[in-house]
């Protein structure tokens, strides 16, 4: 889970970070004693914000309600803006790069740090990047921090202090269970201060568990993803108007792949993972209908999740609600004779290879025309 | 011959006792696998298929000699019971379970290597050697005995593809789930090391997936080391960018972990990649 | 360092141990609150202190005033008591013994149980004492509480306040750099509290400089120990009258040996270590004047120590204050043949062997008549 | 041949440039050792004998290809000193340091396992296969080529043993000081079974103390595992329980490790065992 700055920066704040002085704002006089220059920042979880105009200047009262008006309610990659941060302006004498996240190969948090802050961390030249990792079964070693501090040319007191914050993102990472904490920038002051400028923290949704106080924030949510989520279905939505269905994340995307080949489009996507409950799958296919696919795709291979109970639960909604758009069925594994018997007393018609399902569905629904 | 697991394999089951427990040591027992022992703290005296049920890990090896654990716990309870096995002195771990916190395999996976043992997911359905044992959640009936070595970070994607393998006469040696993880305790590195070695295996299919540059791992480790033929299909190549396809492991995150990034390292490396699923067996047909 | 019982429940408690009420009593106004009867527990380093009359039960406060008054004082097994603990006796329905020690061996934490509390360890029988490892790359996991506790017979409620009390022992121990840390008995009272009786707790040497807390107790040292302490110089007091200047631990306990085999008593050992300093031999050479000695035995292998130092210190304090006891040298190593002139010219011969100087050294001290 | 270190290692020092270090590293030249660098964080760029000092061992390994590290830094660095060793890869560590708290010794011991690195010490004069290599403080000008293997508990005794040996023409094939702490990383065990499979080791000296199982644990093995013939002293036999001997090892605690336990065990393994720390020349002299 994304957390949105201003959450970030409190974890920074119980992490004993410093950040900006700053609060969510809505109105004019949330603004009292912030002082000016002020900058607003637009909550939204993804990047880009400041090209996108979601980071504005302001230099006084006028001015912050002027631009608070512009910010909330845009639009920014998708995402309508509903919360704003104002934080006091602060005199920047040097940024640094600094972050923590996981390297999947060598399955070890990696920091990465670099004197060229500020900057986009992929548009900064790889020998400017110092990365150190730590093992997990040890920590984080003074060796670590002295290594990453010797490369960043700090001066003696500098470099005490970016060691302590590396020292306490650190923690945060594997506390709250992150997949990635980054300031960009880390900034040092005029004034002989160290403060995270920006924040990105990436918790793991695996470990939301046993993190109580970290709440989602409000994003909403479409009815038939709520559904989806109530009932535990995997739900994907895509750009397309083709339905699948399909079980396990990998036949799932070879689905999508074969589907694009043929110059279809994937729509709404329902995993039905390991269930082996025709209750659970008439759920599924009623979701699918309320979705209005111009065809729905079944795409299953069964193991577990056995054929015959997929027809099963697909021909339970047909037989009562009937259906108003195509259905292209592939069924391949364990009990498929069984399955394709019920679903053609459903009136469904079974194609043999995942090319031939993926064609027809892609053609019915108006792809490669 | 077969590569991490045969016959000798003294399996017990960790969460025994649970609805999944209980019919995959049905599944197994059926396959041929030589399961020993369940293990289910506070169920120690009960059985299960006469399979005995112990409260810990340490009295199962005590009492039966098991080698190799298969972890079913919940998601929250898996790390100690890897730890668990691993402390007991079991050498070969099949974490099944999903939605594991990413931070505690990665303990895991480093205690494993630290005990020497081999440890295959998480969040994987198995593995198999077909005619000898099978450890996992697998369907068995999919499988044929064979000269294919199968390695492969997604479930059900695998079984279309070794049944059709199967559907054409072709039979595999062993067919590991890697796990859709970001951590994973075994990777496509080790699984090819040990097919190479593996005299019955002659050909490797890889079924890959978007995320992580496992792929990239793999197919710079083949160039080097790996002198059979080696197939690859790799699931996502249309899924967009920051969508997480089902799987933790499967995303394209901050620009990395690309299809097209992984199909240009293995034509690099001279793997043959199918474009759909099916098509492995046709290729592996053409080329051995 | 062993703590004091007394001290070793301050630790206890501070890690939300349960310990019986009491306090650190010098006279009868120190009893006001406590309530009878109580125990009164002398606070020598030292187990025991039962059988040897230590602890004492006093039914009201006559009989405390007695019982302190025997207690306060008395000599257990070479320590004098000046301190005395008194705590309410506890109803006790059931009593556990609990440690966390180190494997050498395994190199790794031990945790042992008992449902035999109460008892020295050393007496109950094997199979009696249920044993876990814990891997100190991971720590304790609740795999290795649920095995202990499953083996003490305990109900679901005695078992949760069990594994908790261990959890905290074992993060004790790791925490203060125990080399144990032992409750016995761990008791179950009638009314549902689970306490520790008693404490024992040694805490590793090495590791006290990061334990700040960590006072030692006032233990009385000789004028000498005490100057040895503040020369750095390693110093054992036994019970013989020849005192031994050797330098490494392993060659002083093999000059015991050969001095024992002699019949020869060992007095005073100072060990050299790995000086090279001709200053700190003479300091050691003074001390060891100063312990008056029957015979003084210098053995010595010169490495990193070299001979000729080690014989310059000593012909420095002969040559200034002459030497009244006769002193036997044997010398080998570094620059052995020159120490062997320096010591001549302090009119001191040098044995060839170390069987020889041991022998000559355990007859002028009288040994074996 | 020799055990453990050979003229090939290439040995880096933690804390080189400190007054021990740069004697030790003068004295390693002179024996013949391959010192390639040092280390001592914020004196990268200096030398010592002419040899580079780094900031850091990973920098030290990059640009010199040790391989080796030798630890000198005070007790309380330590643990992070040989951590940072470790993560560079160095795969033999010496560790001299003495007073090391030993829940740190117990740490990087089991790290070093995890690494797949051998760690001697601490507490320990290091070791040195004459001829060829001496990593550590062991005064250079005792040893001689030969085919006697040493492993000791002991400092100075061994000096003692090693000179007597030397003395009566008995060379070294190697001779390892183990440390005196409680927490060691190579115990008897290992050096028994390396000394075993060495071709030019034919005879076995091991010098132990008082305090721990290390000489029962190796009496076990002997009596398994070792055809050469193996001789011992143990110091100790009349030091009083409960006095630390100097070193945090060597001590009687709670009726363990009394040296009669450890001589009833190697008279059982059929070791032969010495009055005299010098006998053990005259022993071998006898008995090979």
């Amino acid at each position: 889970m994304k957390l949105f700055e201003y959450r970030g920066k409190e974890l920074f704040k119980k992490y004993g970070i410093m950040v900006p002085n700053g609060r969510l704002v809505e109105s004019e006089k949330d603004f009292f004693d912030l002082g000016f220059p002020l900058v607003l920042k637009a909550q939204v979880p993804v990047g880009g914000r400041g090209k996108a105009g979601g980071i504005k200047k302001a230099d006084n009262l006028k001015d912050a309600k002027v631009k608070l008006g512009q910010i909330m309610g845009m639009n920014l990659r998708g995402y309508k803006v509903r919360k704003v941060l104002a934080e006091k302006m602060i005199d920047i004498k040097k940024e640094l790069y600094l972050s923590v996240s996981l390297d999947r190969s060598k399955r070890m948090p990696l920091i990465m740090a670099s004197a060229e802050g500020g900057m986009d961390i992929e548009s900064v030249s790889d020998e400017k990047i110092f990365k150190e990792w730590v093992n997990p079964l040890i920590g984080l070693q003074s060796f670590n921090i002295r290594y990453i501090i010797s490369k960043l040319g700090l001066g003696k007191e500098e470099g005490k202090e970016v060691s302590e914050v590396l020292t306490q993102i650190y923690k945060l990472f594997r506390e709250y269970d992150c997949e990635l904490v980054e300031i960009n920038p880390l900034v040092f002051t005029s004034d002989g201060n160290v403060v995270a400028l920006d924040s990105k923290i990436i918790i793991n949704d695996d470990a939301l568990f046993r993190h109580p106080d970290i709440i989602p924030e409000h994003v909403e949510l479409t009815p038939l993803e709520k559904d989806a989520k109530e009932k535990g279905i995997s739900f994907i939505q895509l750009d397309g108007n083709i339905g699948v269905i399909a079980n396990g994340a990998g036949l799932t995307m070879a689905t999508l792949d074969a589907l694009t080949h043929f110059k279809g489009k994937g729509g709404v996507f329902l995993d039905l993972g390991g269930t082996d409950d025709p209750e659970k799958v008439k759920q599924a296919f009623e979701l699918m209908k309320k979705a209005k696919p111009k065809v729905i795709f079944l795409n299953l291979f069964g193991g577990i999740t056995k054929c015959d109970t997929v027809a099963k639960g697909v021909k339970a909604v047909i037989s009562k609600e009937g259906i108003d758009c195509p259905v292209i069925t592939r069924i391949k594994g364990m009990n498929e004779d069984k399955a394709k018997e019920i679903l053609k007393d459903a009136g469904l018609v079974t194609a043999t290879t995942l090319q031939d399902a993926a064609q027809r569905s892609s053609d019915l629904a108006g792809g490669g025309k | 011959m077969s590569i991490f697991v045969d016959e000798k394999n003294k399996v017990l089951v960790q969460g025994a006792t649970g609805h999944q427990g209980v019919f995959h040591i049905g599944e197994m027992l059926n396959f041929g696998t030589k399961v020993v022992a369940g293990v289910t703290p506070g169920k120690g005296g009960q059985d299960v298929h006469g399979v005995p049920v112990f409260d810990s890990v340490r009295e199962a090896v005590d009492e039966t000699g098991a080698d190799t654990s298969l972890v079913l716990v919940p998601a929250r309870f898996a790390k100690d019971a890897v730890f668990e096995a691993l402390d007991a002195g079991v050498k070969t771990v099949v974490v099944i379970t999903e939605n594991i916190p990413f931070h505690d395999a990665m303990e895991f996976v480093h205690y494993a290597k630290y005990k020497g043992a081999l440890l295959i997911g998480p969040n994987c359905p198995g593995i198999a050697s077909p005619g000898k044992t099978k450890i996992g959640i697998l369907p068995g009936n999919i499988f044929k005995v064979g000269n294919v070595g199968v390695a492969s970070r997604s479930g059900t994607l695998t079984y279309e593809i070794v049944n059709s393998l199967s559907e054409k006469g072709i039979g595999q040696s062993t067919c590991v789930g890697l796990g859709g993880d970001p951590i994973i305790g075994t990777t496509f590195i080790e699984a090819l090391d040990a097919f190479e070695k593996d005299k019955d295996t002659k050909a490797v299919v890889l079924v890959g997936e978007i995320g992580g540059t496992a792929e990239e791992d793999a197919a710079e480790y083949i160039k080097e080391y790996i002198s059979k033929p080696v197939f690859a299909f790799i699931a996502g190549r249309t899924a967009p960018p920051g969508k997480r396809m089902g799987h933790a492991g499967a995303i394209i995150a901050r620009g990395k972990g690309t299809a097209e990034s992984k199909i240009k390292a293995f034509e690099k490396a001279d793997v043959k990649l199918a474009r759909f699923p099916t098509d492995i067996a046709d290729l592996i047909e053409k080329y051995v």
